[in-house]
């Protein structure tokens, strides 16, 4: 018999537990060549603010160890122009998108977050807290339990969708974030977002980046991002998304079973475009192999073999 | 149409001077599908180090035997890893990718300019407009040895750095040169930034319509990551370009030059 | 002219900036065999408790893409046993000997200290606070400004000997615990330790370390220690002993430009036995083409060049 | 005395079985020093993935010609890398590491024991063992496929898992079938853990000194970083046996079993 690897998350139905990583995949229009967006779990769409954004100058780009430095900087159109031009065509995707969110203002989330309820498209939001808050002197609003508690409070306080918290790595407790923002109401939780580094370019002797600092995915962060799925999961009820690195369905078994219900898969797109569907397949076969009747039996599986201590 | 070939066969991969290689591979989809201005994005290491793809311009296309061929430079560690890539050993491949240089034209007198490793995607372009056009073509490199195998459109003028071919100094100064003893209808350039901007400003005085293929770091290679963004001309505040979706080809007016 | 590579770090005089990672290199004896001891800069010992500790069981290593975890769990034989045993053999070792010092509580840290004073070769404390408090339930002292300055400044009125701070990257604000110790008054401070990190066997549905987490390294975490050593570099005075993930020349120089007056090699003597040696000579070949007449000069090129801000 | 010697030279690197291969290497320095039991330590790719040497024990030296070989089964990253690496390629090795068997002895009744790859150290061992010692040896593998190339003692007891190989079974079995037939002087074993537990069950009960050699996660290899640490036998609290430096050869009496 067929592995059942449907999940259920944040009220959303997945024919399977992968989906794509923000930022990573567009707006659902840059892999379809490689395979048909209907065979992922979900897709989940580039970060939005409520204006356009610019984004960093180049060179954003720098390569690391398994690893990559990005400095996009949430180069986006704008909610409005994603309404107009981008979700409309996503209606016949085959698969639930998540809008991930940002903004540099509680009233900027709120309002990114409402807008979004004109399209009948969106299956949840992500709101991504890792982003800068202006007021706080730029320190991000996923670095303090109290700060994350307001934005998502405040964005599922005026969202009828499910709200899924992303969170920072950045920080020196995680689970304090993770339990803060369950209480604000959040459906689910993603982890994680990309660690802050920085590369330097010794020829010309200055930061690789034109932004100085990035965001590093990929690989490298792999181990990183395992355990704080691994303590997170055990201390919050709510399912968790998670991400980091993932290139192979081994890399996401890692995380179901450090503890979470479905996965994402950034920066590995960029190393293998046919890597979601291959994870799908890999994750499949695992099943098969292993007489796994549902997937979701999985989750967790390593910290129910231990005395469940990190 | 992109084709992700996970297996494509390394046919040739040989010096053609100095620390640059000719790599020939047996791609029949991609072979198929190339344009000239397109490029492919391999991986050529098989670890997760270095982890991202390599873009390389299509050099070449021999679509009867379905090969691919580009011409690369040992820079770092992924070319020195693709420097050891036998006969024999297969790549993972995507491609062709981006969009490639505007030909729709015939009867025209067409120039080429190239500098360094940005010669690679004129070599694919010379081949195909030379069907219908007259080509002339303007190469600028360091030294004899970086010259280009495998001409098949007239022979080009040449400036070398050292003087060990053509004539010393700068490709721009040649190109300015047969400018002024001729006319062209387009011209194309590829190659360092400094050598660009130089042509744009010839372009400009000379009124030829301008394509240039731009450069810049890349990660998905596909338009998905936003990593590879060009400053575009115009308004500020604007959007960027894409240099692997809406380029590496653009025309020079919708690049920001300073 | 040959270039000046001599660097002064918190009193002592190093003839280059490469010192070992402590953990890393035993007490100077594993890698004899490949080059002399007193080729390096420095020597930084093992971690040295009050009381032998027996370390966590293994398995205690799991690599990882570009990276090492390790549960090693601070093994080492007690402070006595080091005096007695390997301290005296480092008399001769032609370099500066700095002993890495740990302990579970503020008391620990400082009998150590005092009891390292018995031996004439020990020419600095470096002090890992990554250790965990065992009375703040677990949670390590360089995860909080508070905790962080308690022991350093402890330590320094304690010790006549010179002090280094060995931070801890899982926090959400390095400068501010960096600030911390150099007001306890540090007289240098190492960055960075490791990062927390897991690996899940996924044969066995378990974590892959006995201990469950382990500290990640290797040239994987390079990007956030860069990140780290040029954001402290800008706020303290004191001079910056950068490493994590060094294997080569060119990596040390990243670390140098970005504002360390040293660097430090841990899992890269791993791969490479020859990896401090190797480097050395690369930092004086450097120097050499570049006509960089003291290396010094190189401290902190990266935010020189740019306007500062991080 | 260790060496580190960046370009090793691949001599040979073939397949002898299965997933299995014998790997010859040019190291005058290493081969030269080895003794039976110690191993070597190798970067298997090129780039940081992976990132860590692997170790093989020594297989076999010819000093004459500078040999060293190891013997090696496919089961990760790093192995799959080594087995692409052709003649004339070189590797990056440290070695020779480690403390290697007793051999202090001559004139005895010496049995080997060995099950899958640990084999490789025995057969080094064995070679050495038979110039002066009357050599018994127990090989236990899956299948006849995984049985080592090159044997320069008697010819070994086989056991198989599929019996395509002398009997079907255990290793271990037909070793205590022979000790029932014959005293042995002394002992040494290497394989799985349940195999050497099953191992030292026999030596206590015939009486035989034990040598083991033991099987660890390593990252350095030399006694720098505390990884390979493997349980000693005695008063809980006191320290670990290093497997790369006080091993990976014990006496079985200095192991903790359970
Ligand atoms: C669309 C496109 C087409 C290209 N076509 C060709 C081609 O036909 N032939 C060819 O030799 N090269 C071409 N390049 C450049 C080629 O991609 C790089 O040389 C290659 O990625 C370097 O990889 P590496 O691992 O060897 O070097 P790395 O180790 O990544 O870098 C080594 C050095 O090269 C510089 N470098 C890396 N990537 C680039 C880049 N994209 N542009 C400029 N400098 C870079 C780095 O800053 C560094 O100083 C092309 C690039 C693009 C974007
Ligand atoms: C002293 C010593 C001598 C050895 N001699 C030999 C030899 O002669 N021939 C031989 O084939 N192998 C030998 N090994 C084992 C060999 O080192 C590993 O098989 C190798 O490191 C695996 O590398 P990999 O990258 O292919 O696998 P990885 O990708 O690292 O791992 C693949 C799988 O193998 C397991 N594995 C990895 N390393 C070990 C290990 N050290 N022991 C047991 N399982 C492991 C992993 O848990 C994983 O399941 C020896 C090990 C030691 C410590
Ligand atoms: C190029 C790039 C752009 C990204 N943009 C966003 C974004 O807009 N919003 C967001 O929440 N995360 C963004 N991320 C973070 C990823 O969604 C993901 O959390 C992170 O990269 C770790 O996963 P990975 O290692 O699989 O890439 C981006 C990552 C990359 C590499
Ligand atoms: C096996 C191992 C043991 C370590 N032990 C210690 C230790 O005892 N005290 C300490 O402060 N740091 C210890 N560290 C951390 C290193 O000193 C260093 O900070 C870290 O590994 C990052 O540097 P690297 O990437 O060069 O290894 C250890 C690291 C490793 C890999
Ligand atoms: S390289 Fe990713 S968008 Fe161009
Ligand atoms: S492998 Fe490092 S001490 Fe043994």
């Amino acid at each position: 018999m067929k592995p059942d690897l449907t999940v259920f998350l944040a009220g959303i139905k997945m024919k399977n537990p992968v989906m794509t990583a923000s930022g990573t995949y567009g707006f659902g229009d840059a892999y379809t060549d490689f395979y048909a967006l209907g065979e992922l779990g979900a897709l989940v769409v580039k970060g939005v603010t409520l204006e356009p954004r610019r984004g960093n100058p180049p060179p954003r780009l720098a390569e690391t160890p398994a690893g990559l430095l990005n400095s996009i900087g949430l180069e986006n159109p704008g909610v409005e122009a994603v309404l107009k031009h981008y979700l409309p065509g996503l209606s016949q995707a085959g698969t639930p998108v998540i809008v991930n969110i940002a903004g540099n203002s509680i009233d900027d989330y709120v309002r990114v977050a409402e807008r979004l309820h004109a399209s009948p498209v969106v299956k949840a939001l992500e709101v991504n807290i890792s982003c800068p808050n202006v007021k706080c002197g730029g320190l991000a609003f996923g670095s303090e339990p109290g700060m994350a508690s307001q934005v998502i409070g405040a964005v599922k306080r005026h969202s009828r969708l499910p709200v899924i918290a992303k969170l920072s790595p950045n920080v020196t407790d995680i689970g304090e974030i993770a339990l803060a923002v369950e209480e604000a109401g959040a459906d689910a939780i993603s982890l994680i977002n990309t660690l802050v580094g920085m590369k330097i370019d010794i020829k010309k002797r200055r930061p690789a980046l034109a932004n100085l600092v990035g965001g590093l995915s990929g690989p490298a962060v792999r181990p990183v991002a395992v355990r704080m799925v691994y303590e997170v999961s055990q201390k919050v009820k709510v399912p968790l998304i998670g991400l980091g690195g993932i290139i192979t369905a081994e890399d996401a078994l890692e995380f179901i079973m450090a503890g979470a219900s479905a996965v994402a898969v950034g920066t590995g797109n960029f190393i293998n475009p046919c890597c979601c569907r291959e994870i799908i397949a890999g994750l499949t076969a695992y099943c098969e192999t292993n007489k796994i009747a549902n997937i979701t039996a999985l989750t967790g599986a390593a910290w129910r073999y231990d005395d469940g201590s990190c | 149409m992109k084709y992700h070939v996970r297996e494509v066969r390394v046919v040739d991969n040989v010096k053609t001077g100095g620390d640059i290689y000719l790599l020939t591979l047996a791609a029949p989809a991609i072979a198929a599908a190339a344009l000239p201005g397109q490029f492919i994005h391999l991986r050529c290491g098989e670890g997760l180090d270095p982890l991202l793809r390599r873009p390389f311009s299509i050099y070449g296309v021999d679509r009867k035997n379905s090969l691919v061929q580009t011409w690369y430079q040992v820079v770092g560690k992924g070319t020195d890893l693709l420097r050891k890539a036998k006969a024999g050993k297969t790549l993972d491949v995507i491609g062709p990718l981006g969009k490639g240089f505007f030909t729709d034209i015939a009867g025209r007198n067409a120039g080429l300019v190239g500098g360094g490793m940005g010669i690679a995607p004129l070599m694919f372009l010379g081949g195909e407009l030379a069907q219908n056009n007259r080509v002339h073509s303007f190469f600028g490199v360091r030294s004899k040895a970086q010259l280009p195998p495998g001409l098949s459109f007239p022979t080009p003028l040449v400036a070398t750095e050292d003087g060990s071919a053509g004539r010393r100094g700068l490709v721009t100064d040649v190109l300015e040169q047969e400018l002024q003893r001729q006319k062209m209808d387009i011209l194309y350039a590829c190659g360092p930034r400094a050598m660009l901007q130089q042509v744009v400003k010839l372009a400009q005085k000379y009124d030829i319509p301008l394509q240039v293929s731009l450069e810049s770091a890349m990660a998905c290679g596909v338009g998905a990551c936003l990593g590879c963004a060009c400053e575009k001309s115009g308004a500020d505040g604007e959007s960027w370009l894409k240099a692997c979706q809406d380029g590496p080809v653009f025309w020079a007016a919708e690049v920001k030059w300073e």
